[in-house]
């Protein structure tokens, strides 16, 4: 089925239909991830793939046109040889692989182990994936929050956003966003009453991410999907009554400096950067604070870099 | 003092006096003061270091080291103390003589003119003094980035293509050919140390060899060797007093020097004559010395004459290296210096003549003997020390090397150094000796005499003296020439 | 003897045709498209590994033994922001080409970069349309 | 405190990012950028100076020993990178608010900042780690900033060279991180030293070896090896000026030095080169690489694009020096690292004060320009001397070490082709030595006048650097060759 819908992305013209269909996908492989046992990864990739990033999409296709050109016979020889020889050394590679699901493959065998058998004890969440990603490997998610942070900022830089003198002065084309939606007011309703859900449930997801599924990043990622919602719905202009993007702007900043200033707090008590094991009298409790904080950092520069791009999209294409 | 102090100066004496030039650049005596005090000093301290090497020690100085194993190092020998000697004399007179030139012609830039002068001379002692290929590659480098604003001092188009024309072929011969024989030579013997008996023994075939001192000897452009001595004429642009620069004092000699310190201090001129790794050298430069006097000749323009003639002349330095025997490297050594020695008279006559009368054609100059006495004499006496007549100077390189080709039985070469010598008689006699006989209206109103401003005439009077001087202290000359280390078991 | 590795296989199927979109259209977004197939699938790939026939999802509870190793889950969901933070960045500069050049098409831009050329005209800024 | 450097010296610019996106004041955005890079400066000389000699530091992000947590961890060589990153974009960040001025209006200067910081941290944090799956992380930041940088130029062109860059950019990342999760899995770990020791074991298993030509295409259009380079030029020209200093200078070379971690590190030179045999891919690569990129240089009419190709050129003699597998060869390739990006970085800088006044690059438009901005020029000359490889330049050295590298390998051609690959290089530069010194100055730039101290400066201090490291040459050099050694596992 994922293989018939890429086959199917392959050939649209319709740039608006190919971005629908790679929603579709995302959701299709985010079940995929579930089946996997990785839910988290399903929860993300729910969000991201078939939310967040569809709706850039949506917003980018608005400004520059719906359609692509076929590609020309003459032009396909060259990227299949490539994607044929690189698919041909994937496949001479999986021989060796280990065979899929069996449970004495390498890497479950010596990393790993440590992170299941003894993460109850020493971080403390019973979610495995949240000890590992704000502890452990606490030092990539930093990383990672500084990827979605330069995003924003790269896309600032690109686009502008918080100011609209010139986006008034532009003839409004018809948009994804307000246009078409406006007039549904069956689809407004139910959206009145969904938003407000989706709110809590992102913060739901933000707390609860030590027990289940979830943590800062879904919650910042289904918190922007939630006023999203309410932007397409209303128009930015309500929007951005909510959120003034003057001060959004500074969230994706503070959301960074917040998990950056737990791990300097935890370097001036004499531990590593990232070393929640020194933030209180005893490690677990140091560490169960320490991912407290890191996973709002987390949430908030999330929630505001998605936001804030959204709103340089939609601006641009007032 | 001692010596690696002296040695250090000897290099910083220029670079310093360059500094206070360039500071002093408004008040045009303060700064000609400068450097002729400059040009005393270093002159003085390249004596001072007479004593050590007389004694047979070679002290030694490192710098820095910029690549393990390489040093910068200064190390005095014989040789390099030669060559030190003749371009620090010859360059106060040269300073003497561009003060006149210059304030003569009324050149600009003349700040710029002396500051790269003292550069210059500060890279041809470090040249002189380099302790090993790597140091004189270096200097070798500087020295052709710091002459060529010289050469394209008039700043004109001929001035800016003869700069190109200079620039393209010092840089790329050094950089094609001698460069890559310096890392291949350090690559085979592991050091560049220059060494007594020469470093490569043990290390080549007799065709490594043979590649490897061809690409020494066409990589040191300055020795302009044919066919890559397109850029003396081309370089003859440049103000008389640089022409001398680059003729007698620092430039060309810079080139030959380099060649003789490969033969004798990286291959060695026993394994040079056994693995007659020379041979090609040998007839290259042979022939760049018979075309070079054919192709002079022809010239009409006086400096383009003297160019050639330099070419010529500097062929014979090879050819005594390659010969690779005592006679034929003292005779190479004192070919240097005596060369230094008569050519610069003639630039510096070329030049006078040029400030007193603007003209630069030889068929020109008939009469003009008798208004530029001095300055002709001076001539003639230059043109017989160049061609080898005693009782000049010329002589004695002219003789050793004359024995060397015969001591390696090189008939061939022998004839063709009698041959250029007869070519050079033919050449060089007629320019003096035409000034000398004047057209009938001349006859009808000898003028009055009309010399060069004294700055010009009287260092190309010492100059002329010195070539007869030269000849009558010859033996002291071989003394010292004598004292190079040619094998290994020497000290 | 295969069965073990059919998972595999569909994943780089799927890679290898992002790949294809990514190198093959023109259109700036249809690449971008591509490319979002082409790291989805590298992520299907990094989680497949993870699998344990038999596991459950790694969140610790009482009596269940077998866990799906929880290592690969944490570096896709870095790898997911980071895709979706790509797509974001894409995406803006696509639309200022856009706005640029009238075009998203590669071949269109090539051409009008071509044309310029011609004419010796210098290239024109990309104006700063926001203040 | 001199324990937590290491956190410390990527803390540095990576807390000042956020910082300065929350200013509106270009200007105090500015003074916070630059004050907070040179102390990272400071902060990479005491890390080196803690490593010299051969030590290492390792430091445990979170307090997680490796393998389970994140390791960060430098040794001499990553040590130099730290330098060569913080050094070399501090002096370019110096000279940026000045030529920044004509392109963004000034509240903008604050964002563009923070992506300097953000791709400077970034590079930081790639040198640093000593975990694969960070190097991906860290890498992203670095491309994205990049992008982001590029795309700010003024020519419309920028924006196309920076979309074409972060396709390639993004697919050779992707490739970067299937080649990760394949070491993965079939090792376990992702800690770069544990799966030094652990690879070895498995150097016949197709995974690994699938795994390592990912790895080596995916670097390989990073570091734009020949022919992977196609994104370079493009994004070189059209970037904003002293922008493009920055990437020349650390970017590729960063890239370069994740290469060299992984293939004689983590992979191991044993199963790199002689199972894989990389030294046959990389080494024809890297010539044709030099002699193209060189020969197309000498055609260029655009000063900026004339350097971009010479950068190709650059970057193919470090990659040959590691393909050609000796320590020379290594020596060269490491200096070279280190004194190309000073050299390239100055020579970019002065082109961008050149441009400052005479706003083209264009040589027709650069002529005279030796008379009415001497100051700029003379330190263009200089840096391009360096280019070249003239001696007492750095870039003589790391030459120097590249001939000598091929020379000890006997291959006498490929010295001579290095060095007809230099004499082009002396004929690019100068081209536009000629057209700076000789061309008469054009009536419509003869009032053009020297740029301001602040730009003078950083073009200056990297000419003098240049020198410098002509000369003495412990830091770079002297230190190349020790990592040399350790790399080929000769000596101690």
């Amino acid at each position: 089925m994922l293989v018939a819908t890429v086959f199917v992305i392959i050939r649209l013209e319709k740039l608006m239909s190919a971005v629908m269909m790679m929603g579709f996908f995302s959701l299709l492989s985010s079940c995929i991830f579930m089946v996997l046992d990785a839910v988290d990864v399903a929860f993300t990739e729910a969000a991201v793939g078939a939310g967040v990033s569809t709706i850039f999409f949506l917003a980018a296709i608005a400004i520059v046109g719906r359609t692509s050109r076929p590609v020309k016979p003459n032009k396909m020889i060259v990227p299949l040889i490539t994607c044929l020889g690189t698919g041909a050394i994937l496949i001479y590679a999986s021989f060796d692989m280990p065979r899929f699901g069996i449970n004495d493959a390498p890497i479950h065998q010596h990393v790993a182990p440590r992170y299941l058998n003894d993460s109850a004890g020493e971080v403390g969440p019973p979610n495995v994936v949240t000890s590992v990603l704000a502890s452990y490997r606490g030092y990539d998610t930093f990383g990672e929050v500084g990827v979605v942070f330069t995003a924003f900022i790269g896309v600032f830089l690109l686009l502008g956003a918080g100011t609209r003198k010139s986006g008034k002065e532009r003839p409004a084309p018809p948009n994804v966003g307000e246009g078409s939606m406006r007039q549904k007011v069956v689809l407004r309703e139910v959206s009145d009453l969904v938003i407000a859900p989706v709110l809590i449930f992102a913060l739901y997801v933000q707390w609860h991410g030590d027990f289940g599924p979830g943590g800062g990043f879904q919650a910042g990622v289904i918190f922007a999907s939630g006023i999203i919602l309410y932007a397409l719905i209303y128009g930015i202009v309500p929007a951005q009554k909510v959120m003034p993007p003057r001060k959004l702007a500074y969230f994706p900043a503070i959301g960074l400096l917040l998990y950056a200033g737990v791990g300097v707090v935890s370097m001036f008590k004499g531990g590593n950067f990232l070393n929640y094991s020194v933030l209180a009298h005893d490690p677990l409790h140091g560490q169960h604070y320490g991912i407290l904080i890191i996973e709002l950092g987390v949430g908030i520069t999330v929630a505001a870099v998605m936001i804030n791009i959204f709103f340089s999209f939609s601006e641009r294409s007032l | 003092m001692t010596a690696p102090t002296l040695l250090l100066l000897c290099v910083l004496i220029p670079l310093l006096g360059g500094v206070f030039l360039a500071l002093q650049g408004k008040s045009p005596n303060t700064r000609d003061t400068i450097s002729l005090v400059t040009g005393v000093a270093l002159f003085a301290a390249v004596l001072g270091l007479y004593p050590a090497v007389l004694a047979g020690e070679s002290p030694l100085l490192i710098l820095a080291e910029p690549i393990k194993g390489l040093p910068i190092s200064l190390q005095v020998e014989p040789l390099g103390l030669l060559f030190a000697t003749v371009a620090s004399g010859l360059w106060i007179l040269t300073t003497i003589y561009g003060m006149g030139y210059m304030r003569g012609n009324k050149e600009t830039h003349q700040t710029r003119f002396f500051l790269c002068f003292a550069i210059s001379i500060a890279a041809a002692m470090g040249i002189a003094f380099a302790g090993n290929l790597f140091t004189l590659f270096l200097f070798y480098e500087m020295l052709t980035i710091c002459t060529y604003p010289l050469v394209t001092h008039k700043g004109n188009e001929d001035a800016r293509r003869g700069g190109r024309i200079y620039l393209g072929i010092l840089m790329f011969t050094s950089i094609g050919f001698l460069l890559f024989a310096t890392l291949w030579t350090y690559n085979l013997a592991g050091t560049l140390d220059f060494r007594a008996g020469g470093i490569l023994q043990d290390h080549v075939t007799p065709t490594t060899a043979l590649i490897l001192l061809t690409l020494f000897a066409f990589g040191t452009g300055k020795a302009a060797l044919m066919p890559f001595h397109r850029w003396l004429p081309a370089a003859m642009v440049a103000p008389t007093p640089v022409s001398a620069l680059l003729h007698a004092v620092a430039v060309v000699k810079a080139g030959v020097f380099t060649i003789l310190k490969v033969t004798i201090y990286i291959f060695g001129i026993d394994l040079i004559a056994e693995t007659g790794a020379g041979e090609i050298a040998l007839w290259v430069a042979t022939f760049t010395l018979t075309v070079a006097s054919l192709v002079a000749l022809t010239k009409n323009n006086l400096k383009a004459r003297l160019a050639y003639s330099t070419i010529g002349q500097l062929s014979y330095v090879v050819v005594g290296a390659m010969l690779a025997n005592a006679a034929g490297i003292i005779g190479a050594t004192m070919q240097i210096a005596m060369h230094a020695m008569g050519k610069i008279t003639l630039f510096f006559c070329a030049g006078a003549i040029y400030v007193a009368t603007h003209k630069t054609d030889i068929s020109d100059m008939r009469g003009l003997g008798y208004k530029m006495p001095f300055t002709f004499a001076a001539f003639f006496i230059g043109s017989i020390s160049i061609i080898g007549l005693p009782p000049m100077g010329g002589s004695w390189a002219k003789w050793h090397l004359l024995l060397g080709s015969i001591e390696a039985t090189q008939w061939i070469i022998v004839g063709a150094l009698l041959l250029s010598s007869l070519l050079n008689i033919a050449y060089l006699i007629p320019v003096a000796a035409r000034a000398f006989y004047m057209t009938p209206e001349q006859k009808a109103a000898p003028g009055p005499i009309a010399e060069a401003p004294m700055l010009c005439v009287v260092p190309l009077c010492i100059t002329a003296s010195g070539t007869l001087l030269l000849f009558i202290f010859g033996d002291a000359l071989n003394h010292l020439v004598t004292l190079i280390p040619l094998r290994a078991e020497l000290p | 003897m295969f069965t073990g590795l059919f998972n595999y296989w569909v994943v780089i199927i799927i890679m290898m045709s992002g790949l294809y979109v990514v190198m093959s259209s023109s259109n700036l977004i249809k690449k971008i498209i591509g490319l979002n197939i082409f790291q989805t699938a590298v992520f299907i790939l990094f989680i497949s590994m993870g699998k344990i026939s038999g596991g459950t999802a790694p969140i610790l509870a009482e009596g269940i033994t077998a866990y799906s190793n929880p290592l690969p889950h944490v570096l896709i969901l870095t790898a997911i922001v980071v895709g979706v933070a790509t797509t974001a960045l894409g995406l803006a500069i696509a639309v200022r080409v856009h706005e640029a050049y009238g075009s998203v098409d590669e071949i269109e831009i090539a051409a009008i970069d071509a044309a310029d050329f011609d004419q010796e005209t210098p290239a024109k800024p990309a104006e700063d349309t926001t203040s | 405190m001199s324990n937590q450097l290491p956190a410390i010296v990527l803390l540095l610019t990576l807390l000042a990012a956020p910082l300065c996106s929350m200013m509106r004041n270009g200007d105090h955005a500015w003074k916070l950028a630059v004050s907070s890079a040179w102390l990272s400066v400071v902060a990479a000389f005491a890390l080196l100076q803690q490593v010299w000699g051969g030590y290492e530091i390792s430091y445990h992000m979170g307090g997680w020993p490796p393998p389970w947590g994140i390791e960060v961890r430098i040794d001499e060589l990553s040590a130099l990178v730290l330098v060569l990153v913080t050094l070399f974009g501090s002096i370019v960040l110096s000279a940026l608010r000045e030529s920044l001025r004509p392109i963004m209006r000034s509240h903008r200067h604050s964002l563009y900042y923070t992506t300097f910081l953000l791709c400077m941290a970034s590079l930081i944090g790639i040198t640093i780690t000593g975990d694969a799956f960070n190097v991906f992380v860290f890498l992203e930041i670095s491309s994205l900033s990049t992008y982001a940088l590029i795309a700010r130029g003024r020519d419309r062109r920028a924006l196309t060279a920076s979309f074409r860059y972060l396709i390639m950019g993004t697919i050779g990342a992707t490739f970067i991180l299937i080649a990760i999760g394949f070491i993965y899995m079939v090792t376990g770990t992702l800690n770069m030293a544990d799966l030094a020791e652990r690879l070895p074991a498995h150097a016949d298993n197709r995974v690994v070896q699938a795994s390592f030509a990912f790895f080596t295409i995916g670097i390989a259009l990073k570091v734009a090896v020949f022919p992977l380079h196609y994104w370079l030029p493009n994004s070189y020209t059209y970037a904003p000026k002293a922008t493009t200093a920055f990437l020349a200078a650390t970017a590729t070379k960063v890239s370069l030095y994740v290469m060299i971690r992984f293939v004689f590190d983590v992979y191991g030179i044993e199963f790199s080169f002689q199972q894989m045999q990389l030294g046959l891919l990389l080494v024809p690569l890297s010539i044709a690489g030099f002699l193209i990129a060189s020969l197309t240089a000498v055609f260029q009419n655009d000063v900026k694009r004339l350097l971009a190709w010479s950068s190709v050129a650059q970057l193919s003699y470090m990659v040959l020096g590691l393909g050609l597998l000796n320590i020379d060869g290594l020596t060269a390739s490491i200096t070279h690292m280190f004194n190309h990006a000073m050299i390239k970085a100055g020579l970019f800088l002065a082109l961008a004060a050149m441009i400052y006044r005479v706003e083209s690059s264009k040589l027709s438009d650069l002529a005279g320009i030796g008379r009415t901005m001497p100051y700029t020029t003379a330190a263009f000359v200089i840096l391009g001397l360096g280019l070249i490889g003239v001696p007492l330049t750095a870039g003589f050295v790391s030459k120097w070490y590249l001939i000598s590298a091929a020379l000890e390998k006997d291959w006498l051609w490929l010295a001579v082709l290095l060095i007809a690959s230099s004499l082009m290089a002396v004929v690019y530069i100068g081209k536009i030595i000629d057209a700076a010194y000789f061309k008469p100055v054009s009536a419509s730039h003869a009032q053009v006048k020297e740029v301001p101290p602040i730009i003078l400066i950083p073009c200056w201090t990297f000419a003098l650097l240049t020198i410098y490291f002509g000369i003495d040459t412990r830091l770079s050099a002297g230190l190349a060759g020790r990592v040399a050694q350790t790399l080929l596992g000769v000596g101690s």
